[in-house]
């Protein structure tokens, strides 16, 4: 029973880390993004604007929570739980450092990709239940995008996978100690490249926020959100940031391990962050910088860039990996 | 290297270049045919090189070893095997199929589906060799009718026109009936061998050594001679040979003068045996080997139509043949075959050469016919020299291989060789008729130009050349000798006669037909002299004679002797049918088409349906299985 | 993606963020491929050229602000222009030159609108901000000019409103250099950027005789080699005293008039470094009747607005309101070519389309 | 690749450079002096000529005058003077052709209201709206309006 | 059965997939029976991590929840409004009913009867890579033979749902 | 434990069992395609608990799941393409429509 408890604790714990985080990247985000425009961001709740999140989800939590009257009730109201519960289930298994995780899982990888899968489910069944063009076109949209773009992340992942040996993140992280210079993204740079750009595929992020491109589709799947409902498609959407940039820490960047084994002193958790961080605010930048993209182009470049080099890199790495065994 | 042992290239060359061709279709029109044609001369220089070392090393060799299929304890085998006969055969076909290939370079330029043609005649070409190195009767029935679908695909080439569809479909069913009379023949030898081989080399050591009972091997003889009859167009299954001039000429020369009409000679020629040890099947070969002989000459008498002309002179020529073989001594084999090869190679130059003349003039009857002489002038010497060396004049190669047969047939019975003077004056004055004809005489066409065609011209040139030099006496010599021992010596006095029965029939015939010189602009006033006499006859009341023997008389007799009655006796069965089976059948169709219906009510089309019966059943085999067990 | 099922009828405006306005198409898709398009206009028509009718000459020019509100100067000019011809007054010549460097100013500012809103239209959101940052000094210029931002109602018949206050002019000088430097970091953040590249190379491409049957002009035309600028065809106001290049383009694609307008921009910067240097001094108004009463009589006169030739047609009774006026506003016969660009295009291309067009729903529907 | 780093590291420097945010409604943007913005009224001024009712483009001023109270005096004196701002569009030509400058510009813009209503402004209200008024009004009169003058220059 | 968290999962993990298939077959729009069937497809997944299979586990959720569902809500989003349901005549579902019935009592029956007990294998530690060393090693053919297979379903599927040339009416 | 297994093996066939039924009466030809998936998932179960509880040292049982993963994958892709190419080009969402097989109507 006491472990139950601790679980418990454990899980709320994970949860309130996660919420925070989740909170704050969408402030880190703005400010960012306002930087970069030459804005100031949000100042204006709390200092320096810290609260402006909390205020704008209090917003959306007090909102009138409308659904369309010609919507498909059940499924409108399924969809954005759908969507939300895998990205929070997802947390589970990351490791932040070498005891800081809560399932320790045996196909930990596996686990994260295919649960995160699920969330694809819900984005297109909003977009459907919505019963708005809009709505259709950016679910459709997002159905096709997100298949496309889950072959080449798979692949990519299949290089560390057969450098490891391993199909759980922790071990895969032991692996990479000792070292900048063991780090998979050095050997893998270019598994590294295409697992990180089709995550942010996967995120529905610019330059591939195609589901929702504001400029054609309005708002895509969730147009006809509001409230709470629309609130837990913009939580999904942060947590899997959260969980692909812990993804990428702990596939190429060595997850906790420090770039040099002198400064093992440092807990892991610090490094881990800091990578962590890094990823998080490439990802603010590149959305800062380009455009996006077009449906075909999109599809073209999964397809005839990404899935041939994730391929080749897995041949390469097989050989390699054969010659020197 | 060793060429004999390697003879399966030829084939296989000719197979490479039909799958080519036709794999890259009409995209390669402009250089597929080049380089079949290449292919084919490459491998009729393979075959050469396999005739002259088969000639000088006088080596057979025979490789079956592939065994292709095995019913029950049956073994289907495919090989190959080269002997004399079949390595002369070899260079016959792809001799003649090479040239016929260049020469279709210039005959075809612009036909639409070139390439579709030079992939047939490619085929074409595999199938013969595979034919003539058949090892074992299987092999070879297989290819024989591979030689008739390319015959059918050939004859009906244009197929646009009804006439020629009509001839592709009748060449098609009456070689198939002779084909019938084979593959029976087949079954019979099949159940008569002792161990079940249809190998070649164990027919004739069976037959040798009498293993097969005397009627059966009769039996076999016939059926076999049967299917000879079907390709080499024997009477009474001659009638689709001249329909089948309807395809290109190039075709003609190839198929239907050289090498597939050939086949039934051939076929005989390779079972020998079965005939020798059969002497009523050689005398039912040497009869209707001889009524076609004649039946051929008489009515190529009286044919407008240039190429019906040698078409019919073939039916005659291989009826010769035919009743040479009917002698039944080693020698009528080897005289037989002589005129075979002679034959292939003068009746090409003469299909060529008349092809050359309807591809300049557009016409090919010859009434209106005339003249060609001054537009073609090499084309009329290579006729001349065709048409005299088929008529037996004496220099040239048809004039040896006649002696030959002669001299067999002298052996034969006087009868035998009287006949064969007559057709030998028919065929004289055939020839004449139509050099005179389409040569002689003033050109009735007008705007007429003959343009220098070298792909025309070599094979004319090298058939011609052919055409005498096979007859240089030493090399004829030798070549009957490869072909076997016994080579047939002709007396003198015969050698006489027959000279002097081929210049009178030339001499008659120039006498009764004059060259036509008539001014052009009367002529033209007259087109429609055409329809108002619509058959030109050779002379009175011989004419009127011999034209019943043209291919509407045949057609009608086989309309009122065969299918009338047996319509009638059709309509009287059916009348029986109508009446008292049906009674009885009636009942038990009704009852038939009942449950049909009914059980066609369970077989709506849809999934659901059938799966619920599917359901049904497994669940009754269960309880069955399962109620078995308790 | 190759997908043939239900078509789809979408209603992509009045309101969306991509239509620049009321603009609305209603295009029918199939999958996301276009097979057809309707454009329907008239959500903003207000019926200027009735209006003017009941108007005198002077109180027509703020309506001209309100046509094409993201450039008002020209459309100021272009009535104040058609009136002088009519009257055949002199324009002093300061009051020109005011006239050409607002108007240049303007181009730059409308371009720059252009360009932050397409790349907007495209997914990104940055150089919409970089491109409003720049805008603004030049409305600065302009508020400080004439007193608005937006509707500047400049210009008056026979001059312009205000003489340049104090320093104006420097500053202006100033201001080209900066921008100058902006458009390098412009060039920098799209110029060479692969995704904007291939979101814009090839698209909605039309040839020079579609563009000229159609009746296209700006940049839209330029774009495929046409050199037709009337700044240099027609000179008006003092453009013959300047040396400009008219920059074109040849592929006619989107990518095309994002090049020619950029280089536009180049140029009117040019044209603003000498405009500047000889500004002369004098009266900013000529010699005009108190009440404006042109002689009867028809006069047209077009000139370079930023997104093509803008025309104007006085008939004159000889009262002082026009017995009829109108205009030929560019972005209205530029619009006609829109549903043959779109058809067989994808929803995408919609809007990579729409914006390279470069509307003012404004100015579409008068 | 290389545009795509390029233009990454525009943002990059734009991330640094200076902002050009300005925190309007705490801090007042400060309009030049040519600005123009809501009308400032002085009835005392007005001299009930009726020319910018008949100059105003969209009809928004209406004006009615009365007798002067002081009955030595024959001109009118202003007695309802209502701008509409639904449909003003402050295009200055009613001060441009005012003699007396009784109606001026000034640099207040913040016209948002609640209610269509509040936005028809009465003399009172346009005359307690006195801040921020314009320094230089009907500079640029048609020379005929002004007499002829040539104020075509201000330096 | 002992009443342990095995047990417990194992029940709230069956009835989901089975609400999961009865919605499926009795739902009246068929994006909700996808969705409903989906459902089962993940409680499938809950008792392959029971059966000690998560590997196969984790492949269920990635291709039947992650990709199947998807695809199937894609398919239907493409095609026109699935607004009629078409019935299915009672004879022929009474048919099928007893038939089904008939079918599952039996194997119910034999199943009761028959199904003997082994130890339960324990918990595969290295159950993955044990997985793929039966994969590569003994079951290679079959290995190369799906994949053959996966691609000419994938080629297949793309050459069918290519648009016709000249549109399709 | 001999009912752990058998309670695994009574839940696969009734899955089977409903699959069964579904794809006997469901008309849509997307329903049918799932009701299939939903046997093969009867089955795979059914796999994994002999693998598990049937005594097996090995994971052969894990391994065939793996294949029927795949071969329904396959499955489902080709059947959704065929699926959209009756609508596309027969305008057919109904099995019970799909009858060409039928003699009479094959005639028309």
């Amino acid at each position: 029973m006491s472990m139950f408890v601790s679980a418990m604790t454990t899980a709320a714990v994970m949860m309130g880390i996660t919420l925070g985080f989740v909170t704050y990247a969408i402030y880190a985000e703005r400010k960012v993004l306002g930087w970069m425009q030459l804005r100031i961001g949000p100042n204006r709740v709390g200092p320096w604007g810290l609260l402006q999140t909390v205020a704008d989800v209090l917003k959306l939590l007090l909102k009138e929570d409308i659904v369309p009257h010609k919507a498909d009730r059940t499924m409108f109201l399924l969809a954005p739980i759908v969507a939300f519960v895998p990205s929070f289930t997802v947390i589970a298994a990351l490791p932040f450092s070498e005891h800081l995780l809560l399932a320790d899982i045996t196909i930990g990888l596996l686990y994260v990709l295919a649960v995160s899968s699920i969330s694809t489910l819900g984005i297109v069944l909003g977009g459907w239940a919505s019963n708005n063009k809009y709505a259709l076109l950016g679910g459709m949209r997002a159905a096709a995008q997100m298949i496309s773009y889950e072959v080449p992340l798979l692949l990519s992942v299949v290089p560390v996978v057969m450098l490891a040996g391993s199909l759980r993140l922790g071990d895969i992280v032991q692996e990479q100690a000792g070292g900048f210079w063991h780090w998979y993204i050095v050997p893998q740079f270019f598994a590294f490249g295409v697992f990180l750009i089709a995550s942010v595929a996967e995120l529905n992020r610019t330059p591939f926020d195609l589901p929702e491109a504001e400029s054609e589709l309005v708002a895509g799947y969730h147009v006809e959100y509001s409230g709470f409902r629309f609130a837990f498609f913009m939580l999904a959407e942060y947590m899997y940031v959260f969980a692909m940039a812990a993804m990428t820490t702990v596939l190429f960047l060595g997850g906790w391990h420090a770039p040099h084994p002198a400064l093992d002193v440092v807990p892991g958790v610090v490094w881990f962050v800091l990578k962590f961080v890094g990823v998080v605010f490439f990802l603010f930048w590149i959305r800062a910088t380009l455009p996006r993209l077009r449906v075909d182009q999109l599809m073209g470049f999964a397809w005839t860039v990404l899935l041939p080099i994730a391929l080749l890199d897995i041949v390469v790495t097989a050989i390699v990996q054969s010659i020197i065994r | 290297m060793d060429f004999v042992a390697s003879a399966w290239m030829v084939p296989m060359l000719s197979l490479l270049a039909f799958g080519v061709v036709i794999m890259i279709g009409e995209r390669g029109k402009a250089w597929t045919p080049i380089g079949s044609t290449i292919v084919s001369g490459v491998a009729a220089i393979f075959a050469c090189c396999v005739w002259v070392q088969q000639w000088q090393e006088r080596s057979s060799y025979t490789w079956a070893e592939w065994r292709w299929l095995t019913m029950g304890d049956w073994p289907v085998q495919f090989g190959y095997e080269v002997q004399s006969l079949t390595a002369c055969m070899l260079v016959i076909v792809t001799m003649i199929g090479a040239l016929v290939q260049l020469y279709a370079l210039s005959y075809m330029r612009d036909d639409g589906r070139k390439t579709t043609f030079f992939a047939y005649i490619s085929l074409f070409t595999c199938s013969m060799c595979g034919l003539v190195l058949s090892p074992n009767l299987l092999q070879l029935f297989i290819f024989w009718e591979l030689v008739g679908l390319c015959s059918f695909l050939l004859i009906g080439f244009w197929f646009t026109k009804p006439a020629a569809r009509e001839a592709a479909r009748k060449a098609f069913l009456l070689t198939r009936i002779g084909d019938v009379g084979l593959l029976i023949g087949l079954f019979v030898l099949y159940h008569a061998m002792p161990n079940n081989s249809l190998a070649l080399i164990d027919v004739h050591n069976a037959v040798q050594n009498g293993v097969i009972p005397e009627h059966t091997v009769t039996l076999v003889a016939l059926l076999l001679f049967f299917g000879a009859m079907g390709k080499s167009g024997q009477v009474p299954l001659h009638t689709w040979l001249p329909d089948a001039m309807e395809g290109p000429t190039p075709i003609s020369a190839l198929i239907h003068a050289a090498t597939m009409v050939a086949a039934g000679v051939f076929l005989v020629s390779r079972t020998y045996d079965v005939f020798l040890a059969s002497s009523t099947a050689l005398l039912i070969v040497a009869i209707i080997g001889a009524v076609t002989a004649v039946l051929g000459a008489v009515a190529a008498l009286v044919q407008r139509d240039l190429k019906r002309i040698l078409a019919y002179s073939t039916v005659s020529q291989l009826g010769l043949m035919m009743c040479t073989l009917g002698m039944g001594t080693q020698a009528a084999l080897i005289a037989a075959l002589l005129h075979l090869l002679t034959h292939a190679c003068f009746k090409a130059l003469l299909f060529l050469a008349a092809g050359r003349v309807i591809h300049t003039v557009h016409q090919q009857d010859i009434e209106e016919l005339g003249g060609v002489r001054n537009v073609l002038p090499w084309t009329t010497g290579a006729f001349a020299i065709g048409a005299l060396a088929l008529a037996g004049m004496v220099p040239l190669s048809g004039f040896w291989s006649k002696e030959a047969l002669f001299a067999v047939l002298l052996q034969g019975g006087a009868v035998w060789v009287t006949t064969a003077l007559c057709v030998s004056a028919l065929t004289a004055m055939y020839m004449t008729r139509a050099f005179v004809r389409v040569f002689l005489g003033t050109l009735r066409q007008k705007n007429v130009r003959a343009s220098r065609d070298i792909p025309m011209g070599v094979p004319l040139g090298a058939l011609a050349v052919g055409a005498i030099a096979i007859g240089w006496p030493p090399m004829f010599a030798r070549l009957g000798a490869q072909l076997g021992e016994g080579y047939p010596h002709t007396p003198a006095w015969l050698v006489a006669t027959s000279l002097g029965v081929v210049v009178m029939g030339i001499a008659v015939a120039a006498y009764v037909v004059r060259p036509r010189v008539i001014v052009a602009s009367t002529r033209a006033r007259q087109p429609s002299r055409k329809k108002v006499v619509p058959q030109r006859r050779f002379s009175g009341t011989g004419a009127r004679v011999a034209s019943i023997l043209r291919v509407a008389v045949w057609d009608w007799v086989y309309r009122n002797g065969v299918v009338r009655p047996f319509q009638a006796f059709s309509r009287g069965m059916a009348q029986l049918d109508q009446t008292l089976v049906r009674a009885c059948t009636e009942g038990i169709g009704t009852c038939t088409v009942l449950i049909g219906k009914l059980a066609s009510r369970a077989h709506v089309g849809q999934l659901h349906v059938y799966g619920i019966w599917s359901l049904w059943g497994i669940v009754a085999l269960l309880c069955f299985v399962l109620w078995k067990k308790v | 993606m190759a997908i043939r099922t239900e078509q789809l009828l979408l209603n992509v405006g009045p309101q969306h963020p991509s239509t620049h306005g009321v603009f609305r198409i209603v295009v029918t898709i199939d999958g996301e491929t276009i097979v057809n398009a309707t454009p329907v206009m008239g959500y903003l028509h207000r019926g200027t050229e009735k209006l003017a009718e009941q108007l005198t000459y002077t109180q027509i020019i703020p309506y001209t602000d309100r046509m094409d509100y993201v450039s008002a100067m020209t459309n100021n000019y272009v009535l104040c222009h058609t009136v002088e011809k009519l009257m055949q007054l002199e324009v002093p010549e300061r009051a020109e030159f005011l006239r050409l460097i607002v108007m240049e100013l303007q181009r730059i500012a409308s371009h720059l609108v252009w360009w932050g809103t397409y790349l907007l239209d495209i997914g990104a959101m940055s150089p919409f901000l970089y491109a409003f940052r720049d805008r603004e000094r030049i409305i600065h210029l302009f508020n400080e000019l004439c007193g608005a931002r937006l509707t500047y109602f400049y210009m008056r018949i026979g001059g312009v409103k205000w003489d340049a206050p104090e320093g104006w002019l420097d500053r202006v000088r100033a201001f080209v250099p900066t921008m100058r430097a902006q458009m390098a970091q412009y060039d920098a953040l799209v110029s060479g950027n692969e995704i904007f590249l291939a979101r814009m190379k090839g698209i909605g491409t039309y040839d020079a005789q579609t563009a000229i049957a159609y009746g296209l002009s700006g940049a839209n035309l330029r774009c495929t080699g046409v050199p037709y600028d009337v700044r240099t065809h027609h000179p008006y106001s003092l453009y013959d005293r300047f040396s400009f290049r008219v920059p074109i383009a040849h592929s006619g694609d989107c990518y095309a008039r994002y090049c020619v307008r950029i280089a536009e921009i180049h140029e009117s910067l040019n044209i603003l470094e000498q405009a500047l240097d000889v500004v002369p001094d004098g009266p900013i108004m000529g010699k005009v009747p108190r009440v404006v009463r042109p002689p009867e009589g028809e006069v047209t006169a077009s000139i370079e607005s930023p997104r093509g030739e803008i025309g104007c047609t006085i008939v004159s009774k000889g009262k002082d309101r026009p017995y009829r006026l109108k205009f030929r506003r560019p972005s209205f016969v530029n619009l006609q070519i829109l549903p043959k660009l779109l058809i067989g295009e994808s929803m995408t291309n919609l809007v990579t389309i729409l914006g390279a067009i470069d509307i003012v729903v404004g100015e579409v529907d008068g | 690749m290389k545009g795509i780093a390029k233009g990454l590291g525009v943002t990059m420097k734009h991330m640094f450079a200076p902002k050009v945010t300005s925190a309007y409604p705490d801090v007042p943007i400060d309009m030049p002096d040519r600005f123009r913005g809501v009308q400032y009224f002085e009835p005392d001024l007005c001299i009930v000529c009726n020319q910018c009712v008949r100059i105003c483009p969209t009809d928004c001023i209406t004006l009615t005058g009365k007798p002067n109270p002081d009955p030595l005096k024959k001109n009118k004196v202003i007695d309802t003077f209502n701008v509409n701002f639904e449909i003003c569009i402050l295009c200055d030509l009613c001060t441009e052709v005012c003699p007396t400058e009784a109606i001026v510009m000034t640099n207040n813009f913040e016209l948002a209201a609640y209610s269509r209503d509040e936005l028809y402004k009465d003399k009172e209200w346009l005359y307690a709206n006195n801040t921020h008024i314009r320094s230089e009004n009907s500079t640029n009169l048609s020379p005929a309006a002004k007499g002829g003058k040539d104020n075509g220059s201000e330096r | 059965m002992a009443l342990s968290g095995d047990f417990i999962a194992f029940v709230v993990l069956a009835s989901a997939i089975v609400f999961g298939v009865l919605t499926f077959l009795g739902s009246g729009v068929i994006v909700h029976r996808v969705v409903a069937l989906a459902l089962s497809f993940l409680g499938m997944a809950g008792l392959f991590v029971l059966l000690g299979a998560e590997l196969i586990a984790g492949i269920q959720v990635l291709v039947y929840a992650g990709a199947v569902s998807i695809v199937i809500v894609f398919a239907l989003m493409l095609t026109p409004s699935h607004t009629h349901k078409p019935r299915t005549p009672t004879w022929r579902a009474l048919a099928a009913l007893v038939g089904c019935g008939a079918f599952g009592g039996i194997i119910w029956a034999v199943l009761l009867e028959r199904t003997t007990n082994g130890t339960p294998t324990d918990a595969l530690e290295f159950a993955v890579r044990d997985v793929g060393v039966l994969l590569f090693g003994r079951y290679a053919l079959a290995l190369e033979i799906v994949s053959v297979l996966l691609t000419v379903a994938l080629i297949g599927a793309i050459v069918i749902g290519q648009k016709q040339k000249g549109g399709a009416q | 434990m001999t009912q752990t297994m058998t309670a695994y093996v009574l839940l696969a066939a009734l899955l089977f069992v409903l699959g069964l039924y579904g794809v006997l009466t469901r008309r849509e030809p997307i329903v049918v395609l799932l009701c299939v998936e939903v046997m093969l998932q009867a089955v795979a179960l059914n796999v994994l608990a002999f693998a598990k509880y049937g005594g097996f040292e090995d994971v052969t049982g894990h391994v065939f799941v793996l294949f029927i993963l795949a071969v329904s994958a396959a499955e489902v892709a080709v059947g959704v393409a065929v699926f959209l190419a009756l609508v596309r080009q027969r305008g057919v969402d109904d099995v019970v429509k799909l009858d060409t097989l039928h003699a009479e109507r094959q005639e028309e």
